[in-house]
């Protein structure tokens, strides 16, 4: 099973890529801490997950071939 | 009244004035408005940390950028009894003074203009994936973080 | 902040996009302003007893007018933290399609240009002694009534 | 004792002039009962008074020289 993550933001910052893909990962909070101990500075760190365009709450199921967006408090306008 | 296309609204780098002014001028055919409400955000030289901003630099997560302001208009349109609405936001460099936001209602009486454009203007600095890279003279940034 | 001269808010004639478009780019030199909100009141074509209305005669008591605008500017600019305020209004012919009220507000933060720029739309409806004559094509008329 | 009046909107169009003076008026109520005599559409109109530059309510005195305006609902904007 295969996940693509999309990054934006400080979290592109902290884990130095914007785009990648992963494997054997089932749901958001098993890619949270997954992602958390390679980079510690994402525990401190506020995020949204989106999944498929849609944001989530709660620890949250991946299916093979989902999109997933990391993405800090927006600041646009 | 409402649009089912999702519409443009991401512009590479500033909104310029004459823009907008081709924009107002486009909705004197439409003798129905009596009231346009117009929000324009403006990129500001904060401070921080006693360095100048200079410019902000807008990336999105454009996808779902796009399918949350096609969702904001749809909301928008149902809540107020709206004529014309219409929605720009920059991507990439905008310098301070610059304009990076432009909202426009249009409508009948001027209730429903203006309350739909403060709707959408928090609606799109709660909801929409747009992130501001503040950047100082000396070229180096902080991420912005937007006041509620 | 605030600013004791009378400011001239009269027009003659409709207000044009380009001269809205001259006054938001005048404010790209004011990099601690964030948030603009501006109110445009356009000239419809109401349809009265039958007729259409193709213009509307703007007369005021100038005088009066005049300090009743000074009046609210000092008042937004109590009530509101502001940056600027611009206000203008048309005198005499108006086709509808056509501006006649342009109100111009700008802050560091959005909230404050927003609420103030609602409040003096609202206040000049109320309190400015402005009348505006709906004119029909056969040259007709009868005089506006604002809607509250 | 003199008083100048200007007239505005449908009320000037109902007197048949925008400005003119008139004597021997002491205060708003007189004037307005010897306009209502003048030009009885007036009775049924809704109009505020403004002795220099200022809205008055109830009846007010009035002075020698005073720019009286007889000013119908404003319809600006």
């Amino acid at each position: 099973m295969k996940i693509k993550i999309l990054a934006f933001g400080i979290i592109a910052d902290i884990v130095g890529k914007s785009e990648w893909t992963i494997e054997n990962i089932q749901q958001t909070d098993d890619l949270k801490k997954h992602l958390e101990n390679l980079y510690p500075r994402l525990k401190s760190m506020k995020y949204a997950i989106a999944v498929n365009l849609v944001i989530t709450s709660g620890n949250f199921e991946l299916t093979d071939g989902a999109i997933l967006a990391l993405m800090p408090p927006f600041s646009g306008g | 009244m409402t649009n089912k296309k999702i519409k443009k609204v991401f512009i590479e780098g500033p909104i310029t004035p004459s823009f907008i002014a081709d924009a107002i001028a486009k909705h004197n055919t439409k003798k129905d408005i009596g009231a346009h409400s117009i929000f324009l955000g403006q990129v500001r030289n904060d401070i921080l940390n006693g360095k100048e901003v200079k410019a902000i630099n807008y990336t999105a997560y454009n996808e779902m950028a796009e399918e949350k302001f096609h969702e904001i208009r749809e909301i928008a349109f149902e809540k107020y009894s709206l004529t014309c609405m219409h929605i720009y936001h920059s991507l990439g460099g905008v310098n301070s003074g610059e304009i990076s936001l432009f909202v426009f209602t249009s409508s009948k009486h001027r209730k429903d203009a203006m309350e739909a454009c403060t709707f959408i203007v928090n609606r799109i600095k709660e909801e929409v994936p747009i992130w501001g890279k503040e950047i100082f003279e000396d070229e180096s940034y902080i991420w912005k973080q937007n006041t509620p």
